[in-house]
């Protein structure tokens, strides 16, 4: 019952706030609610029982996306944001496709329907380490050169004097 | 895990790259050069290292990878072309030498995410080396960080690349949900189970977009003639023909061999887009003016070119593509080498610029329509014979003999406008009749790419034997 | 709560985001909801994995790669669209067509 | 390396040192072409007099392997059929490349291209395996791309890149045919002759497509009707030396393949196709005829006369027996020496007056004796007249079609009063009447033209009054392929 | 003797190329040389036709070398002689014999002169390879290259507009009846196997041909026949050819190339002789034609096309002998007429080569300048009439008792044609050569010819006069010519003598009439051409027939216009331009069209591919989001076929 409880609020407060990302005028706006909304889905992740995702989503996402995001937009973002339409012209076909693609989803939710959880959630964090250092070195390894390419690419452009 | 040795050439470029990086901040501006050196020999090294495993057979294989003879044709090419690719760097102008460094290094890792994802098992795996490459080229597509096209491109490249990425990784959740798993080792066992489940099926179109985006297969090709014609030349050189050759290495990898054949209900939708592919992409080159652009759409055609092969996806259609593959390496990479000198002296990628070509370098403009016939598949170069080969492949399969046909078509079609150069080059007059000149790096890279150009076709047999060789892959 | 749910809530997400990315005049909107289309597939994982699949941890260890994947992309976004900010003064995608045809 | 390599390899090493001639020295350049196209000349002629005209296999074979992958071989050979047209590419070649010594700009390039346009086309006549085959030509396309093209007249980018379309669309179906016909095979090969024997074999509906994926492709090159709008303007477009070879040896291609292996090898498809053979070539013959009699302009009046002309070829093939394929034969020959000479002979004036406007001449027989009568012999050739080339082939084909088509015949025999008609009409415009003053400042022919022209007339004649010497080496083989058929 | 005939064509053929090349170095500019070969050819057929009547040589001779080899058939080069072939020979050389003696008279001081004898020597070889062959392939190549050697000496004054047009249609009416010859000869081919003239008479006699194949042949072939000897209604190219210089017109269009059809016919004698279809054929179009060329000439001013017509109704007369199964009778008009018409040719050729002028209005009078061309040609006139004794009496005669034989119609038509000939030509000799000169200054200038040309003048006359009368002793000429197969009907008793009696009489009156008519009476012919204008305004359109076939002419060019336009427009463009309109249409959406593309599109499958091209380009837009809502859109495609099925 909390189980549900806590699933209906969790939800709507990632699909509101997802909403506010998408249509919020104002992108500082767009970029709280941003973090609101991943802040939403790590509760999920917390009620599936997933205690490391969810920790690395409130520390990679919550804590260095949106706020990354946040910074940007602090830079970047201009007053006229506001006044300026947010939403360009291809809206209704836009709304017609997401409706196809959620028609499509709820096919798949269809085929998956009823099925109950099987058993209460174990602390992960061990397993998924032995995991990750195990059969996942190599894409584990292979990520932070992911991320060391996308740290130069960022200080590539990043340079105040980019000659 | 001691099977991790046969990793070596990948982490060695890796490291290589991360060396170079750090070198880069340490090596005076004068001398930045020395850094495509540096990974040129490295790259080189890797390649030699690649070929040594194959000659030795040294095969195997991870809980996420393989390392098959297929995977070595691809990590083969991948670097042939690394190699091409920064010797055609050397002398590219609008690289700052201060970049060299991240520039080279970028590059190496874009190369070491194609050898991962040439023998990707795993959709995790997969979807990691993907990124990585994808990554390393959204940067290096906006390398020219002054020019608002080259901006403007990588901008377009990554927002199409979210996208897909977004979609693909969905459809991964997707297949996970439907199949327990993202390994491809266990999956074969399985596959009779979900074949009608709507997530499979799902996840299975999601993971081609992914696909399609990276080959530019149409409908997903939008960014391709906008990132090519922003990008560095060298980088739209590695692009149309290393990113997509290794992501189509990948792909007949999932759709052509590790998946049954009947098991993939998407072979007609793939079919299909191959048709759309090589048609929108010829029908729209013919409208360029900019030999970048030109050979951008060039380079969408071809791409649905070796996709008949993957459609067919017999042994024969597997060859067909790999063969092509080579072909479309050499090919491809020598026409942009001599776009970049043309470029270099007119200072424009526009048409006009090839006017009367071949009375200011004769030797050039042969050396272009060689690779321009290549492309059209005109015999006796390599081309024809990998067309060839794939239209034998459709002709076999009786099954696909209306791609043949539209092969067939357009290459007519692709014709007129890869001899609309020709036709600048020779029957056109230019005001400026001073000579072109050519730097040895690309001098080389042309030279290399030219001969094989020519020898491949004359003296297939040695490609194609050792494409036989590589056909079977391990699943 | 049944499997269906959560994949429902992933299923709305992704196409908020997709809706998102279609429609966002803002360069920098479209990233995030790029993010949000991330989130989603990452919910698919964990449910999937707590639901179907729960011995393993693989969809967990997915969730944690695309995350990290997730990031790097958002850095790299970022720096492009600083790349682009300082040549095309616009955070406008629309702005951005000097290359097309 | 046997003789047919090293005739086919002659030129090509002519073509790569001329390209290594610096293209100041036009001299040294044009003096190698003519060297190596007078040696290939010399080979051929050898290979003529060193045929066995008594044995109809395949003669001088040589068979190297070169893709076993696809089990494909150099394998070149002749027969009465491609030994004929192995000389006659060779001769006009070699005198096309004569005349076109007055070609004043990139000397250089115009040789190396020509050079290797006859690497192609021998060895169009010479290849045994289909994929070789295949490859030469496409071989000729590309030199014949730029040679139109560079050198061509005012329409000559859109006429160059309307004929590489044109042939290469139908080369490429031909392949598609070609491919069909190896997987079909058991086992797998290019091998013409192994084709031949098993093409018979496939079931009808399958050879049927294969034959009309093969024929477009060959009927392109004749060019048969509806395919024919490429060669007026190629034709027109070409400088003159490019015309002979296109007219004289190219469009032989297309029949030449026809008779060498869809004929044979497709038994069943052949019958099938005989009663649309047959009105195609009704509507060459005639409509080819007509549609030169509407022309102004001396060269396209010429080049559709081709058209025409091909057209009697294919009626020949109609026939299925020996006397027509005999005709079809002869005709290909006498074609490409009769249209031959005659573009030549246009040239001449064109390189004159610079006009080629039939009004636009008059009573030039009365000032240049020599070439009005060079032109009226091969006008008369190019008509039929008997006791020269044009008839007897014309003559045989007629004959060899009469006895299956005698009514599509009659109907034929009207092309033959409409090209006399125009070339007549023609000629009493040009050359006869009062003088146009305009002209008197022009030479008759010179010594460089005549030098191309005459050979050409002098074999038109030879052939004629002794068909026998063509005749000769064709039959035996014609009647060994025809009874192949039946 | 008769193993070297062969040698005749063939040294003709030597001759015309030695005096192309060599000729100005030889005595007359080479003239001397084709005059020697054919002076020795006319006594090799001379002796031969002694021997032959002599009975010392046997008959028929055949020889032959193979010539080449066709899908199992043996073409051969040969000689085939036998009395017919003989005849035919005897007139082939003596006429060119005389006629290029004469020539060097009439021709002395063109400039071409050189180039004429090389034409006559060819023409002789070609009309020599006619008579002598032995197979109907070579005998239709001579025949084409005789009509080739007609067409350059027609337009031998090619500067005349007139004459290059006259040769043209010569050349090209010819060839229209040769198409009938090529499919006759087709048809016989296919139906005896062979081209070899002995084998097929052989096949005929033997009665292995079918009759429906040897009418289809025959009529076929008779159009060839009809085109060469001028017979309706192809007969129209013969009085145009005039514009060539009268020995050609003596030699070629009178006495032996207008004769080749009739010597076809009678070569062919034993196929024609298996259909009576085919042979009523013959003679009804040789009636008709005899009739209606006979007419024309009454209204006709110009010397020499009267006398053109004059040939075209003789040879007409010739065709009805051979129709109604005259062999011999036609045969023997063919030979007289070739001496007497060559006669009246040189002799008109002689007045105009003194007053320079053809036409009869002009001349008048000249009997006293030019006594021997008056005379000879009165000889000629007489012979040509049929008065007795002289050639033409004999030969007509025969014809016309070969007409009543076969049915009296015939007769009837030969009859006035007979009649027609005998006025027509008295008006001509009286116009000519008596009343009152009409042109004082052409007359004054007119002069006798020199001897080259008033010898063979005088030798020809000599011929006429006696030709018909040797002939016909001992029936010499009958035992020489003769068919010895079956007709294929009966035919009717006829008394020879009333039949020459009638005949000679009619031809004397008319003539009579004639001479009274316009050397008495000139008002009478002038007020009958105001009466009767509406039949001397078709006599002078020629039946319309000329119209007629220049309408056919004019049908061929509009046709030729409108396929080439159909080639042009169509096949290459409209179904193009249409596109291109399309095309234009769509590329109004954007600004640029390059003018290359619009040529470039003038193919039609081009512009179709350019339009799609111009489609699938719009896609890109450069909007990066327009391209992100395509790849959602294909997604959702996807789905929408994932899910649908």
């Amino acid at each position: 019952m909390t189980e549900t409880i806590i699933f209906y609020m969790l939800t709507a407060v990632i699909l509101l706030s997802a909403l506010g990302v998408v249509l919020l005028p104002g992108l500082m706006h767009s970029a709280l609610c941003l973090g609101l909304c991943l802040a939403g889905v790590a509760g999920i992740f917390a009620s599936l029982g997933s205690d490391f995702v969810f920790a690395a989503q409130i520390l990679v996402y919550v804590g260095g996306i949106a706020v990354l995001i946040l910074f940007v937009v602090l830079l970047a973002g201009s007053a006229s944001d506001k006044i300026v339409r947010q939403v360009n012209d291809q809206w209704l076909p836009s709304l017609l496709i997401c409706a196809a693609f959620f028609w499509a989803f709820l096919k798949i939710t269809g085929y998956f329907s009823g099925i109950p959880a099987a058993a209460a959630p174990s602390p992960s964090v061990r397993a998924i380490a032995a995991l990750m250092l195990g059969d996942y070195a190599v894409p584990f390894e292979l990520i932070s050169v992911v991320l060391l390419a996308s740290m130069t690419g960022a200080v590539l452009f990043g340079r105040r004097k980019a000659q | 895990m001691s099977n991790l040795i046969l990793l070596n050439p990948e982490i060695i470029l890796a490291c290589a790259g991360l060396l170079i990086l750090l070198a880069g901040a340490f090596i005076g501006e004068s001398r930045a050069k020395l850094l495509f050196h540096l990974g040129t020999i490295s790259a080189a090294a890797v390649l030699g290292m690649v070929v040594t495993q194959a000659v030795m057979a040294a095969y195997g294989n991870g809980t996420m990878w393989v390392l098959d003879p297929a995977a070595q044709l691809f990590k083969f090419i991948i670097l042939l072309a690394t190699v091409f690719t920064l010797l055609l760097s050397v002398n590219y102008h609008a690289i700052q030498p201060r970049h060299v460094g991240t520039y080279t290094a970028l590059v190496l890792w874009a190369s070491c995410g194609m050898m991962f994802l040439s023998g990707a098992m795993d959709l995790i795996y997969l979807l990691i080396s993907l990124e990585l490459i994808s990554i390393s080229c959204f940067i290096l597509t906006g390398f020219e960080q002054k020019n608002p096209r080259s901006a403007e491109g990588a901008i377009k490249y990554f927002l199409m690349g979210g996208l897909s990425t977004a979609v693909t990784i969905y459809g991964i959740s997707l297949f996970y949900g439907a199949t327990g798993t993202t390994n491809l080792f266990n999956y074969v066992s399985s596959v009779d189970l979900h074949f009608n489940d709507p997530a499979y099926i799902m996840g299975m179109l999601f993971i081609l977009v992914g696909f399609g985006f990276k080959i530019s297969m149409v409908p997903f090709h939008f960014w391709a003639p906008d990132a090519y014609e922003g990008a560095p030349t060298p980088i739209t050189a590695y692009l149309s023909v290393a990113s997509k050759l290794a992501a189509l290495g990948a792909m007949m990898r999932i759709f052509a061999s590790v998946i049954p054949h009947y098991a993939i209900s998407s072979t007609l939708v793939i079919a299909v887009l191959a048709a759309l592919t090589m048609t929108v992409g010829n029908l729209t080159a013919l409208f360029q003016t900019n030999v970048k652009r030109l050979l951008a759409y060039s380079s969408i055609a071809q791409a649905g070119y070796m996709l008949i092969g993957l459609v067919v996806a017999d042994p024969i259609g597997r060859e067909s593509v790999f063969f092509y593959a080579l072909a479309y390496l050499v090919t491809n990479m020598g026409a942009f080498a001599v776009a970049m000198v043309v470029a270099g002296k007119t200072g424009s990628y526009e048409l006009d610029a090839y006017d009367g070509l071949a009375r200011r370098s004769l030797g050039l403009s042969i050396v272009m329509v060689m690779f321009l016939l290549s492309l059209a598949g005109i015999p006796p170069l390599v081309g024809f014979v990998g067309k060839f080969y794939l239209f034998a492949s459709a002709v076999n399969s009786h099954t696909y003999l209306w791609l043949a046909v539209l092969g067939v078509v357009n290459s007519v079609v692709s014709v007129y406008y890869y001899m609309n150069i020709a036709r600048r080059m020779f029957f056109s007059e230019s005001k400026d009749v001073s000579a072109v000149e050519t730097d040895i790096y690309t001098a080389g890279v042309i030279f290399v790419t030219s001969a094989a150009t020519l020898l491949m076709g004359l003296l297939p047999e040695t490609f194609m034997r050792i494409v036989k060789g590589c056909v079977s892959f391990h699943s | 709560m049944t499997l269906s749910y959560y994949l429902a809530l992933s299923g709305l997400l992704f196409t908020i985001g997709l809706f998102g990315v279609l429609t966002r005049r803002n360069v920098i909107g479209i990233l995030m909801s790029i993010e949000l289309m991330l989130n989603a597939a990452n919910i698919n994982f964990v449910a999937f994995n707590r639901f179907l699949y729960p011995g393993q941890y693989a969809g967990q260890l997915n969730a944690i790669f695309i995350i990290t994947l997730a990031a790097a992309e958002v850095v790299v976004g970022l720096a492009l669209v600083m790349a682009i900010y300082k040549n095309i003064k616009s955070v406008y995608v629309e702005d951005y067509n000097i290359l097309k045809g | 390396m046997s003789l047919l390599s090293l005739i086919v390899v002659t030129p090509l090493i002519g073509a790569l040192l001329i390209l290594a001639i610096p293209g100041t020295r036009t001299k040294l350049i044009q003096g190698v072409a003519l060297v190596f196209s007078a040696l290939t000349l010399l080979l051929t002629g050898y290979l003529y007099a060193a045929f066995d005209k008594t044995v109809v296999l395949m003669q001088f074979v040589e068979k190297l392997s070169w893709i076993p992958a696809f089990n494909i071989n150099y394998c070149v050979g002749v027969d009465g059929l491609s030994v004929a047209l192995v000389t006659l590419t060779g001769l006009l070649t070699m005198l096309a490349i004569i005349y076109s010594f007055n070609i004043t700009v990139r000397i250089k390039e115009f040789f190396f291209w020509f050079l290797l346009l006859e690497v192609g086309m021998l060895g169009v006549f010479v290849a045994l395996d289909f994929f070789l085959f295949y490859v030469f030509w496409e071989l000729t396309l590309v030199p014949m791309y730029f040679l139109i093209g560079v050198w061509g007249g005012p329409k000559k980018e859109y006429a160059a890149i309307k004929f590489f379309l044109f042939t290469l669309f139908g080369s490429l179906l031909m392949l598609l045919g070609i491919l069909a016909l190896y997987f079909n095979s058991m086992p797998h090969t290019f091998d013409m002759m192994e084709l031949i024997k098993q093409g018979s074999l496939l079931p009808r509906a399958m050879q049927i497509w294969i034959f009309l994926a093969l024929y477009v492709g060959f009927a392109i090159k004749i060019p048969a009707f509806p395919f024919h709008t490429w060669l007026p303007l190629a034709h027109v477009e070409a400088p003159t030396g490019v015309s002979v070879i296109l007219a004289g040896v190219m469009l032989k291609m297309g029949t030449y393949g026809i008779m060498r292996f869809s004929f044979p090898a497709l038994p069943e498809a052949t019958k099938w196709f005989m009663p649309f053979l047959i009105v195609i070539a009704i509507i060459n013959i005639v409509y080819g005829a007509f549609c030169a009699m509407a022309q102004k302009d001396l060269k396209k009046m010429v080049a559709y006369s081709s058209v025409n002309h091909m057209g009697y070829c294919m009626l020949g093939m109609t026939a299925m027996s020996g006397i027509g394929w005999n005709g079809a034969v002869l005709q290909m020959i006498t074609h490409g020496l009769i249209t031959g000479s005659l573009f030549f002979l246009v040239g001449v004036i064109y390189d004159r007056a610079h006009t080629r406007d039939i009004d636009a001449f008059g009573g030039l027989a009365a000032k240049f004796p020599v070439y009005a009568g060079l032109m009226i012999i091969q006008v008369m050739a190019s008509l039929g007249l008997p006791g020269l080339a044009g008839f007897v082939g014309e003559f045989l084909c007629f004959l060899g079609a009469f006895n299956v088509w005698p009514y599509y015949v009659a109907v034929g025999t009207i092309g033959i009063l409409v090209t006399a008609a125009f070339f007549l009409r023609m000629i009493e415009k040009v050359f006869l009447g009062p003088f146009n003053e305009k002209w008197a400042a022009l030479k008759d022919i010179g010594f460089r033209e005549m030098v191309a022209i005459v050979p050409l007339v002098l074999l038109t004649v030879i052939i004629g009054v002794w068909p026998k010497f063509c005749l000769d080496l064709i039959d035996p083989t014609i009647t060994y392929l025809v009874g192949m058929i039946k | 003797m008769l193993e070297y005939v062969y040698i005749l064509p063939l040294l003709s053929f030597a001759v015309a190329g030695l005096i192309l090349a060599f000729g100005r170095w030889l005595p007359l500019k080479g003239a001397s040389a084709g005059i020697l070969v054919a002076a020795w050819g006319f006594s090799q057929g001379l002796m031969l036709f002694v021997k032959a009547i002599q009975g010392t040589i046997t008959l028929p001779y055949e020889m032959s070398i193979p010539w080449f080899s066709f899908g199992g058939n043996q073409a051969t080069l040969g000689v085939y002689v036998d009395g017919l072939t003989i005849a035919m020979l005897i007139v082939v050389t003596a006429v060119s014999l005389l006629v290029q003696i004469y020539s060097t008279g009439y021709m002395h001081g063109d400039p071409r002169f050189k180039r004429f004898y090389c034409y006559l020597s060819l023409f002789t070889a070609s009309m020599l390879g006619v008579t002598l062959t032995n197979n109907m392939m070579v005998f239709f190549m001579c025949w084409e290259l005789v009509g080739v050697c007609s067409y350059l000496l027609i337009g031998f004054w090619f500067e005349k507009q007139s004459a290059a047009y006259a040769g043209k249609k010569a050349f090209i009416t010819t060839k229209l009846g040769d198409l009938g010859f090529l499919v006759g000869l087709m048809v016989l081919f296919y139906a005896t196997g062979t081209f070899e003239i002995s084998k097929i008479q052989e096949l005929a006699h033997a009665g292995m041909i079918p009759a429906a194949a040897a009418g289809a042949a025959g009529i076929l072939m008779f159009l060839g026949a009809a085109g060469k000897s001028a017979q309706f209604p192809l007969f129209i190219w013969l009085p145009d050819a005039m514009e060539g210089p009268s020995p050609v017109s003596a030699l070629i269009h009178a006495a032996t190339m207008v004769a080749a059809g009739v010597y076809m016919v009678a070569r062919l004698y034993a196929v024609y002789a298996l259909s009576p279809i085919a042979m009523d054929t013959v003679a009804w179009t040789g009636a008709i034609t005899a009739f209606m060329a006979a007419s024309l000439a009454l209204t006709c001013f110009d010397l020499k096309r009267v006398l053109a017509f004059s040939t075209v109704s003789q040879l007409g007369y010739m065709m009805m002998a051979l129709g109604v199964g005259g062999f011999t009778a036609g045969m023997f008009h063919l030979t007289t007429h070739a001496y007497f018409k060559a006669l009246l040719f040189l002799a008109a050729g002689s007045v105009i080569h003194a007053v320079h002028t053809n036409d009869m209005r002009e001349m008048g009078g000249l009997r006293h300048k030019m006594p021997i061309t008056y005379i000879t040609f009165l000889l000629g006139t007489l012979a040509l009439c049929g008065i007795p004794p002289f050639a033409g009496y004999f030969s007509k005669d025969e014809v016309l008792a070969a007409a009543l034989a076969r049915n009296p119609v015939l007769f009837a038509i030969g009859a006035m044609a007979a009649a027609m000939t005998a006025f027509y030509m008295a008006r001509a000799l009286v116009m000519t050569f008596h009343g009152k000169p009409k042109d004082a200054h052409k007359h004054d200038h007119a002069h006798e010819s020199p001897a080259v040309m008033t010898g063979p003048l005088i030798l020809l006359g000599a011929v006429s006069v006696v030709s018909g009368f040797v002939l016909t002793r001992h029936e010499m000429f009958e035992h020489l010519v003769n068919f010895e197969g079956a007709l294929p009907f009966e035919l009717h008793h006829v008394n020879h003598s009333a039949v020459a009696l009638f005949s000679s009489i009619v031809a004397a009156l008319s003539m009579s009439l004639g001479v009274w008519l316009y050397k008495a009476r000139p008002d009478i012919p002038a007020a009958c051409r105001e009466t009767f204008s509406p039949i001397v305004n078709m006599l002078e359109k020629r039946y319309w027939l000329d119209a007629f076939f220049l309408k056919l002419v004019d049908i061929g060019d509009s046709l030729s216009r409108f396929m080439f336009s159909f080639d042009f427009n169509f096949l290459d463009q409209i179904a193009i331009d249409g596109w291109a309109w399309l095309t234009l249409k769509l590329s109004k959406i954007q600004g640029w069209l390059d003018d290359h593309v619009v040529d470039a599109a003038l193919n039609a499958t081009g512009t179709i591919t350019m339009s799609a091209g111009r489609m699938a380009r719009l896609a890109q837009t450069g909007l990066v989001q327009n391209y992100l809502l395509f790849v959602a859109i294909a997604v959702s495609i996807f789905a929408a076929i994932a899910f649908a099925g």
